[in-house]
C-alpha cells in the first residue's frame, strides 16, 4: 500500500445540535469522508483556543468547530461567544503560519445530518488540497503558550 | 502509564456495527495496543445493551476489579444512561464508564471495511484517553416543582392539562385566543366516525375551565421563560380583555348590542362575522367576551360604548391595561398546533381571486351547522347550492415550491368533506387526489363509504382552476384542469365549488416559540422530539414536552394521544418530587482566581458572581448549567468543568490522533 | 444523480439505461428520478390534448426503459415551451429541458415517424448557420411548401397582408461576422460530438 | 439610465412596429439603447432542439459582442425568446464551470470570450416599470387610455422558468407589473385569467390545429372579457395572435376581430404620441375601431409591395433529404 497523504481532522460538537446532526447523519446512511474524528462538548462555548492549538500541534491537518445556529444555542447566546473566538483564532493561526483554511466553523441543527455530512466531507477536501500540515514542534509549543488565554480571545 | 484498569467492550449491533467494522480486530487491538494505558480487558459482544452484554461488564468490574469502563457503540444519546446504569449496579462510579459511538460515526457512514476498523481503533483510544481522567460524580438532585405549564389550548393541550390535573398537579394553561378549543371547535364533524365535534370537545373544554386543579389565562401569552427543568420562571401577559372577569356573568347581551361587525379571521376562517366584543362561539371556555380594541368604534374614536351601557353588571372596562404574571412551574407542554397554508400563493388555483374557490377551513364552517350559514352548503353568494363541487388535495403539501412533506389529515378530511356535499347537497364530487393515505383504524374503510357514495376519484395533481371557459358548457364554471394519470390524457371539469384541501403548516411564530423556550424546530417550523421513535413528546431540553401538531402534522386521535403521552412523562418526573441531573457544573478554584471577572458575564444563567470581599468570583451550583463557556474563557485557568475537563478532553484528543490512516486510500474516486 | 435502476447484461456488464441517457443529455441536475407520476406536467400542458403522450408519460416511459416509443412519440416536437410543467412540478423536474433534451436524441436517431417538426428546426437552423439570422419568408414558405403544400394558400393571405404592411423580408441579413459565427459553431459541434 | 439593447431577428422585420416603438418612448423615460454589435440570431427554441453545445454557443456570442461595449451592465431584449435565451445561458455559465468552459472554447474559435453572470440580461418591460418606474411614467401620461378595456397579456417566457438566485421579476402564473403599467396609462384593464398562457410559439408551423387552438382560447378568452384590445410585450405572441388571427377564424369559422398591439404603442399614445409615429397600422387585425374611442386617428396604411432587389442574395439550399 502507497504512503499518501490523508488528512486527520478533529471536530469539536456541541452535544445539542452539531453532535445530535452527526447523529442524524449516522441514522440515514449518509456517507461522508471517513477523516473526522469527533469531540463532544456540551456547547460550542466550551472551545478553548488551546484545543485547537494542541490539536494542530498533535498532527490534525484540519479542525472542524461545529454548534447550534446562531440564535438557536441550547446555553441561549454562548454559540456567539464561540463565533467570536474562533475569528480571533483564525487571525492569530494566519499569524503563525497556519492557512486559515484548515479551521472550519460550521452551524448545523440537530436537523441537519446531510449539511453535516456534505460539509464535513467538502472541508476534508479543501484541507487535502492545502496538503499536510507540518508543524514545527516547537513552534507550536510557542504558540500554545502565547495563544493561552490572551484577553481578546477569552472575551 | 495509567494505574487504572480499563475494560473495554466493542458492540457488534448485530451487523449495524460489524457489518463494516472488524470488531472483533478492534476489540483485539485495544487489548495490545493499549495495555499499557491500563487496558485489563477488551471483548466484542453482539449486543452490549442487551441484559447479558450489561452482566458481561459487571462481571469484569467485580472480577478483574476494573476501575473504568470504555463501550464503544451507539452514540451516548442513546444508550450512555444504559451503560452507566450497568456499572454503577455493577459497584462502579456510573461516570467512570464511556461510550464512545462507533455506530453513527463510523460503521453506518463508511461503508469500506478497512476504514472503518481504523476509524473505530482512533474512535476507542479517544476514549480509553478520556475514561483515565474521569472523576468520580454524583449527580445532583434538585425539588421538581408540581405545577406544569400547559402553552396552546386546542384538543392536544387541554388532553395533557386534563391529565396532569386528574393526577392531583397543579396545571397553568396559556391560550391565546379569547377561548380554548384550538381548531376541532371549528369543525362540524370528525372523521372518520362522523363525531359532532362540538359534542366530544365541549364537555372537555368545560373541564379544563372549572377544574380546580387548572388556573386558565386565555388572551394571553407566555413573554418569557428563565431556569431549567423542575425550577421554570415564566412570564404570563395577560392581554386586556377591557372585561372584568369578576363581574361578567357571560349574558352575552354586550355582544348582541355591539354595532361593529367584523370579519372573523380566526375562527370563523374569515367567511363568517362576529363583533368587535365577543367570544369566538357561544360555548367558549372561558365564558367571558374580550374587546377587540383594533375594531372597536370607542377606541377608535372615542364614542359608542353601547356594551357598557346594556352590559347588566358593570363588567365592560376600557381602563383594562395588560397585565402580567410571573409563575414558578416545574415543567411545560407546549401543544401550539398548526396553521392552514395560505392557499394564494398558488396562484394557478385562484383562491382570494375566484369567488367559488374555499379552503378546507371555510368549508368546515360552511357545513358547521353555528357557522355563518347554518350548515348549508353554499356559494360564496350565500344562497346557490352547488351541483358540482372539485375538492382539491394536496394543495401546498408534498410540493417543493412549497411544502415537501405530506399534510397526514387531508386525504381523509377531504373524503369526509365528499360525504359531507353529498349528504348536504347531492351534488356530483370530484376528488383529485394524488395517493390515498388512509393510514389508521377505519379509515380505509370510510374511503370504501365514500366510494359507494359515488364519488368520482381522479388521480392527478391539478394543474390549474380558472374561470376562462374554453369550450361550450364551460361557461360560468370554474373549470378544474388535470391529467387524469390513470388514463393518461388531459381533462378539464366544470364545477360550481372547488375546495382546496390545503396543507397544515407549522405556527408562523414558530421561531419566536422555539426561542423562547429554548427547543429546536425542524427547517419547516415543527418542534422537534428526542427521538422520532422513542421519545416522540420529549424534546432535546429536560422539562419540555411537546404534544399535538406543534409536532408535526396529525389528526384529532394522534394528537389527543401525545397529549396524554406529555402529561405522563410530566406526572411521572412530579412523582420522583427530585429530579437528578447531569453533574457538568463549573467550579472556580478560588486559589487561581485572579478576580478579574470576565468569566462574570460570560453566564447566560447569571451562575458566576463575584465576591466582593475576596476579589474572587463563584459558580453558583444550581444555576450553571454546564456550558463550560466561562472554563474556556478564565484567563488564570482557575474554572474547572466536571466531565468534560480540560485534561479530559485534551487525552481524548490525543487518543483521536492515533496515526493510522497513512494506509489507507480515501481519496473519492 | 447514478442511482438509476440498471438492468445487467448476461455478462453482468452495466449498462446505460435509457433513463439515464435522458438525464445525461440534460444539462444541470434535471431532477428526473424524483418524479412522483403527479401529472401535473400533463395537466398543464397546452398542448396536451394533441400528444401522444403526456409529459407524465413519457417520463414512466423512460423509466420503464421505452427508448423507441419515446422518441418517435409527437410529445417532444408538441411542446411549446411554455414552462408551465416546470415552474408547477412538485418535484422540481426541468422537463422542458427534458423536452429538448428528447428532441436532440429523436434526431440523433432518427427514428420520429412525422418529420415535419424536426425539419422546421433544421430549416430554421440552416439559415442562422448560414446568415447569423432568422429569415421567416424563407423559412415559413419552405416549410409549408415541403409539408403542407396546400395550407400555402390557407397561410396566404396571412403573407400577402405581411408582405403589405411591411412586416416581411424578401432578403435575409448576413451579419458582419459571419465566419467568426461559423468557426464558434462548428468547435461547438465538435465538442458536442466529443462528449 | 444607459442599456445594450438586443432587437432580435423579429424586431428586424415583422415586429418593426415595436422597435419602433420602444425606440420613440426611450427618450421621454430617459432610457439610452446602445444596439449589440452585430448581433445574430438567438436560435429562439429551435436551435437547442438539434445541438446543445453549439445553441448556447450562439447565444454566448450576442453576450460576448454586448460585453464589448463597457459603459453598460444590463442588456436589454424586447423580445420575450431572445430575453429568456440570453438570460439562460448567462445563467447557467455562470452555474455550470464545465458548460462555461466548453462555450467559451467554442468562443475562442471566433475570437471571443464571456465570463457567466458578466452582464444582467433584463426584459424591456421590466426596465421600464422597475428602473423607470411607474411613477415617473404617469407623470409624462397627457392623453390617458381613458375608456378602453384592455387584456394585459404576457405570455410564457418572460416570467418563466425561475432561473438563477433572482428568479423572475414577476409571478410566474399571475404576473401584474403590465397591468399595474396600463392602469397608470389610464386604460381599464380586465383581470385577464389566461394572461401567462401559451400563443403557441411555433405550433402553427408543426400542427395546424393544435396551433390555432392555442390562438383561438386567447383571443376568445379576450374577446370574452369584452377587451377592445390585447397589449403584448413579444413579437411571437403579436404574430401568433395578430398575424394568424384570420387563419385561425378560417380554421374554427369563427369571426373573432381582437387588435394586438404592444405595450410600448400604449405608452407612445399615452404619451400624446402621434400613432404612425408608433408603428399603429401594421397590424393584420385593425386596431382602428378600437382605438377610436380615445381618439386616436390612425392612418391609412401604405401599401408597400417591393420586387426583390437585385442585390438580394440567392435562398439558402435546404438541408439535405435522405
Ligand atoms: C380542514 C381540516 C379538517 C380536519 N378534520 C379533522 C377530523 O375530522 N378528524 C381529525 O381527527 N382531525 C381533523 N383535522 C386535524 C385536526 O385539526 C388536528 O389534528 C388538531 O387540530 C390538532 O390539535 P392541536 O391541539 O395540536 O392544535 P390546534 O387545534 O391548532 O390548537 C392549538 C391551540 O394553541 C393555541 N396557540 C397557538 N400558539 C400559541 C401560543 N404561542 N401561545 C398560546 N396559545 C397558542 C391556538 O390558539 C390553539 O388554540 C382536520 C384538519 C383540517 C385542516
Ligand atoms: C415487516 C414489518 C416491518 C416494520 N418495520 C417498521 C419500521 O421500520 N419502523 C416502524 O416504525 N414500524 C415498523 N413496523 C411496525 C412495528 O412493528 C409496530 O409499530 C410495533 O411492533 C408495535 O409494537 P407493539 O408493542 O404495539 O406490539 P408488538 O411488537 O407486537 O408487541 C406485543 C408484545 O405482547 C406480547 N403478547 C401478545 N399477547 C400477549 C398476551 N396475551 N399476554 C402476554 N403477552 C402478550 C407479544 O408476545 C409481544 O411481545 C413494521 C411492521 C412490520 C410488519
Ligand atoms: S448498545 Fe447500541 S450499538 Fe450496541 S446493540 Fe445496543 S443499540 Fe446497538
Ligand atoms: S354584557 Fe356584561 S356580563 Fe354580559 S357578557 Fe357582556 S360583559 Fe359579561
Ligand atoms: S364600545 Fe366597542 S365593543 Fe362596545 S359596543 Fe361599541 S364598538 Fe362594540
Ligand atoms: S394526506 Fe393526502 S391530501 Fe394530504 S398531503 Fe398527504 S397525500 Fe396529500
Ligand atoms: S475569569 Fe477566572 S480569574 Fe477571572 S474572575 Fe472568573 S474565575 Fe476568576
Ligand atoms: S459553565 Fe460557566 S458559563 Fe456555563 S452555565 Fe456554568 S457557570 Fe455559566
Ligand atoms: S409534474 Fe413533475 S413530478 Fe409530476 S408527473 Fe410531471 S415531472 Fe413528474
Ligand atoms: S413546456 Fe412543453 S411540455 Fe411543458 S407544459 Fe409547456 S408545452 Fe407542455
Amino acid at each position: 500500500m502507497s504512503e499518501k497523504f490523508e488528512p486527520v481532522i478533529i471536530g469539536f460538537t456541541c452535544n445539542w445540535c452539531s453532535y445530535r446532526a452527526a447523529d442524524m447523519a449516522g441514522m440515514g446512511r449518509i456517507k461522508y469522508a471517513p477523516n473526522i474524528r469527533l469531540i463532544r462538548l456540551m456547547c460550542s462555548g466550551r472551545l478553548d483556543p488551546t484545543f485547537v492549538i494542541k490539536a494542530f500541534a498533535g498532527g490534525a491537518d484540519g479542525v472542524l468547530v461545529s454548534g447550534c445556529h446562531p440564535g438557536d444555542c441550547h446555553y441561549i447566546e454562548q454559540n456567539y461567544k464561540a463565533m467570536r473566538r474562533f475569528y480571533l483564532l483564525r487571525k492569530l493561526l494566519s499569524q503563525m503560519g497556519i492557512e486559515p483554511g484548515r479551521l472550519k466553523l460550521l452551524w448545523a441543527s440537530a436537523a441537519e445530518g446531510q449539511i453535516f455530512a456534505d460539509e464535513v466531507t467538502k472541508f476534508t477536501e479543501e484541507v487535502r488540497a492545502l496538503g499536510p500540515l507540518h508543524w514545527d514542534p516547537t513552534a507550536a509549543l510557542e504558540a500554545e503558550q502565547s495563544i493561552y488565554q490572551p484577553a481578546e480571545v477569552a472575551a | 502509564m495509567s494505574k487504572e484498569k480499563i475494560g473495554v467492550y466493542i458492540c457488534h449491533c448485530g451487523s449495524n456495527i460489524a457489518g463494516t467494522v472488524d470488531v472483533a480486530e478492534v476489540s483485539r487491538w485495544a487489548g495490545e495496543a493499549l495495555k499499557d494505558r491500563g487496558v485489563v480487558v477488551s471483548r466484542d459482544y453482539k449486543f452490549m445493551c442487551s441484559s447479558l452484554g450489561q452482566e458481561l461488564i459487571q462481571k469484569d468490574i467485580k472480577e478483574q476489579g476494573l476501575t473504568r469502563v470504555v463501550v464503544a457503540a451507539c452514540s451516548p444519546h442513546l444508550h450512555e444512561q444504559t451503560f452507566r446504569n450497568a456499572c454503577k449496579e455493577g459497584g462502579l462510579n456510573p461516570y467512570l464508564c464511556e461510550l464512545v459511538s462507533i455506530r453513527e460515526q463510523c460503521s453506518w457512514i463508511h461503508p469500506d471495511k478497512a476504514v472503518g476498523t481504523e476509524k473505530a481503533k482512533a474512535i476507542v483510544s479517544g476514549g480509553v484517553e478520556k475514561v483515565i481522567w474521569d472523576e468520580p460524580l454524583e449527580p445532583l438532585r434538585v425539588p421538581i416543582n408540581p405545577v406544569t405549564l400547559v402553552v396552546g389550548g386546542g384538543i392536544a393541550g387541554i388532553q395533557a392539562a386534563l391529565e396532569v390535573a386528574n393526577a392531583g398537579y397543579p396545571v397553568i394553561m396559556v391560550e391565546r385566543e379569547p377561548s380554548i378549543g384550538g381548531h376541532m371547535a371549528q369543525f362540524d364533524k370528525t372523521f372518520p366516525t362522523l363525531d359532532c365535534s362540538a359534542c366530544i370537545l365541549t364537555p372537555r373544554m368545560v373541564e379544563v375551565g372549572s377544574h380546580p386543579n387548572v388556573k386558565l389565562f386565555s388572551y394571553a401569552e407566555v413573554t418569557n421563560v428563565s431556569g431549567y427543568v423542575g425550577n421554570f420562571q415564566v412570564t404570563i401577559k395577560q392581554k386586556a380583555r377591557s372585561v372584568n372577569t369578576d363581574l361578567c356573568t357571560g349574558c352575552g347581551i354586550c355582544q348582541e348590542k355591539c354595532p361593529k361587525k367584523v370579519i372573523d379571521p380566526v375562527f370563523e376562517a374569515g367567511l363568517g362575522y362576529r363583533k368587535a366584543v365577543y367570544t369566538p362561539f357561544p360555548q367558549a371556555v372561558p365564558k367571558y367576551p374580550v374587546i377587540d380594541r383594533e375594531n372597536c368604534t370607542y377606541f377608535l374614536k372615542g364614542t359608542c360604548r353601547a356594551c357598557e351601557k346594556f352590559c347588566p353588571t358593570g363588567a365592560i372596562d376600557f381602563t383594562q391595561e395588560d397585565e402580567y404574571f410571573t409563575f414558578d412551574v416545574g415543567q411545560i407542554i407546549l401543544a401550539t398546533g398548526w396553521d392552514l397554508f395560505d392557499a394564494r400563493r398558488i396562484p394557478q388555483y385562484g383562491y382570494g381571486r375566484l369567488a367559488n374557490v374555499f379552503t378546507s377551513l371555510e368549508f368546515e364552517r360552511l357545513t358547521n351547522a353555528a357557522g355563518p350559514t347554518g350548515g348549508k352548503v353554499v356559494l360564496r353568494d350565500g344562497v346557490t347550492v352547488p351541483k358540482s363541487v372539485a375538492i382539491v388535495h394536496c394543495v401546498g403539501s408534498r410540493d417543493q415550491n412549497y411544502n415537501p412533506y405530506c399534510s397526514a389529515i387531508c386525504c381523509m378530511q377531504s373524503l369526509k368533506f365528499a360525504h359531507l356535499v353529498h349528504e348536504r347537497t347531492g351534488a356530483e364530487v370530484y376528488n383529485f387526489y394524488l395517493e390515498m393515505r388512509t393510514p389508521a383504524k377505519g379509515y380505509e374503510e370510510f374511503y370504501q363509504r365514500v366510494l359507494e357514495e359515488g364519488t368520482h376519484f381522479i388521480r392527478g395533481k391539478v394543474a390549474e382552476i380558472t374561470d376562462a371557459a374554453r369550450y361550450p358548457g364551460e361557461e360560468g364554471k370554474l373549470i378544474v384542469q388535470a391529467e387524469n394519470t390513470l388514463i393518461g390524457k388531459q381533462m378539464r371539469v366544470p364545477v360550481d365549488m372547488v375546495i382546496l384541501s390545503a396543507a397544515l403548516e407549522p405556527r408562523r411564530d414558530f421561531k419566536e416559540v422555539a426561542r423562547l423556550f429554548g427547543i429546536s424546530c425542524s427547517e419547516e417550523g415543527w418542534l422537534i422530539e428526542r427521538h422520532p421513535k422513542l421519545d416522540p413528546v420529549a424534546t432535546m431540553t429536560e422539562g419540555i414536552y411537546i404534544a399535538g401538531c406543534a409536532q408535526g402534522p396529525k389528526d384529532i386521535p394522534a394528537s389527543v394521544a401525545q397529549g396524554a403521552a406529555a402529561a405522563a412523562r410530566v406526572i411521572g418526573k412530579i412523582q420522583q418530587k427530585q429530579i437528578t441531573m447531569e453533574p457538568i457544573r463549573a467550579s472556580i478554584d478560588q486559589e487561581k482566581c485572579s478576580g478579574c471577572r470576565i468569566c462574570n458575564n460570560m453566564c447566560p444563567f447569571n451562575a458566576i458572581t463575584f465576591i466582593e470581599d475576596r476579589m474572587v468570583s463563584e459558580v453558583n451550583p444550581a444555576l450553571c448549567q454546564g456550558c463550560g463557556t466561562c472554563v474556556a474563557a478564565c484567563p488564570a485557568g482557575a474554572i474547572s468543568g466536571t466531565v468534560f475537563s480540560d485534561q479530559a478532553i485534551l487525552a481524548q484528543l490525543d487518543g483521536l490522533l492515533l496515526n493510522n490512516l497513512k494506509t489507507l486510500d480515501l481519496t473519492p474516486a | 444523480m447514478s442511482s438509476a435502476s440498471v438492468s445487467p447484461t448476461p455478462e453482468g456488464i452495466r449498462q446505460k439505461t435509457f433513463l439515464e441517457e435522458v438525464i445525461e443529455n440534460t444539462p444541470g441536475d434535471c431532477h428526473l428520478l424524483n418524479c412522483i407520476q403527479c401529472g401535473t406536467c400533463g395537466g398543464s400542458c397546452p398542448s396536451g390534448q394533441d400528444m401522444d403522450h403526456t409529459p407524465r408519460a413519457i417520463f414512466a416511459m423512460i423509466s420503464a426503459g421505452l427508448k423507441k416509443e419515446v422518441l418517435k412519440s409527437n410529445t417532444p416536437w408538441y411542446c411549446v415551451s411554455c414552462y408551465y410543467c416546470t415552474v408547477r412540478c412538485p418535484q422540481s423536474v426541468h422537463i422542458t429541458d427534458i423536452m429538448y433534451t428528447l428532441k436532440r436524441l429523436a434526431v440523433k436517431e432518427k427514428v420520429y415517424d412525422d418529420s415535419k417538426a424536426p425539419d422546421f428546426s433544421k430549416t430554421f437552423v440552416d439559415w442562422v448557420e448560414n446568415y447569423g439570422r432568422a429569415f421567416e419568408l424563407g423559412l415559413m414558405s419552405m416549410h409549408l411548401i415541403k409539408h403542407n403544400p396546400f395550407g400555402v394558400f390557407k397561410m396566404a393571405g396571412m403573407g400577402m397582408g405581411m408582405i403589405s404592411k411591411g412586416r416581411m423580408a424578401f432578403t435575409p441579413t448576413r451579419i458582419k461576422g459571419i465566419d467568426s459565427l461559423k468557426a464558434i459553431l462548428n468547435k461547438a459541434k465538435e465538442l458536442e460530438a466529443m462528449a | 439610465m444607459k442599456y445594450s439593447y438586443f432587437p432580435g431577428c423579429s424586431l428586424e422585420r415583422n415586429a418593426s412596429a415595436y422597435h419602433v416603438s420602444a425606440m420613440a418612448i426611450a427618450e421621454p423615460l430617459g432610457m439610452e439603447f446602445v444596439e449589440v454589435e452585430d448581433w445574430n440570431c438567438c436560435g429562439a427554441t429551435e436551435y437547442v432542439s438539434l445541438n446543445l453545445i453549439a445553441s448556447y454557443a450562439l447565444i454566448a456570442r450576442n453576450l460576448a459582442q454586448a460585453a464589448k461595449e463597457t459603459s453598460t451592465k444590463q442588456l436589454v431584449a424586447p423580445c420575450s425568446a431572445c430575453y429568456l435565451n440570453l438570460k439562460k445561458c448567462n445563467a447557467y455559465m455562470e452555474e455550470s464551470p464545465s458548460l462555461e468552459e466548453k462555450i467559451n472554447l467554442a468562443l475562442a474559435a471566433g475570437g471571443l470570450s464571456y465570463k457567466g453572470g458578466t452582464l444582467k440580461v433584463r426584459h424591456l418591460l421590466d426596465v421600464i416599470v422597475n428602473d423607470v418606474g411607474y411613477e415617473a411614467i404617469a407623470a409624462k401620461v397627457t392623453k390617458p387610455l381613458k375608456g378602453l378595456r384592455v387584456a394585459p397579456y404576457y405570455g410564457c417566457m418572460i416570467v418563466r422558468p425561475k432561473l438563477g438566485k433572482n428568479g423572475t421579476f414577476d409571478n410566474p402564473e399571475y404576473p401584474t407589473t403590465l397591468d399595474k403599467l396600463l392602469k397608470v396609462l389610464g386604460a381599464t384593464v380586465i383581470d385577464f385569467p389566461l394572461k401567462a398562457h401559451c400563443c403557441g410559439g411555433h405550433m402553427t408551423q408543426i400542427s395546424e390545429s393544435t396551433g390555432f387552438e392555442l390562438i383561438r382560447r386567447l383571443i376568445k378568452g379576450a374577446t370574452d372579457y369584452k377587451a377592445d384590445l390585447i397589449v403584448t410585450l413579444c413579437p411571437m405572441c403579436q404574430l401568433n395572435l395578430d398575424a394568424f388571427q384570420g387563419a385561425m377564424n378560417a380554421h374554427f369559422n369563427t369571426t373573432y376581430h381582437m387588435p394586438v398591439l404592444y405595450f410600448t404603442q400604449m405608452i407612445g399614445l399615452a404619451f400624446g404620441m402621434d400613432a404612425a409615429s408608433l408603428g399603429i397600422g401594421t397590424e393584420l387585425v385593425d386596431a382602428r375601431p378600437a382605438l377610436e374611442k380615445i381618439g386616436v386617428e390612425v392612418p391609412e396604411a401604405e401599401i408597400v409591395v417591393k420586387k426583390p432587389p437585385k442585390e438580394a442574395l440567392p435562398m439558402p439550399s435546404m438541408p439535405e433529404e435522405k
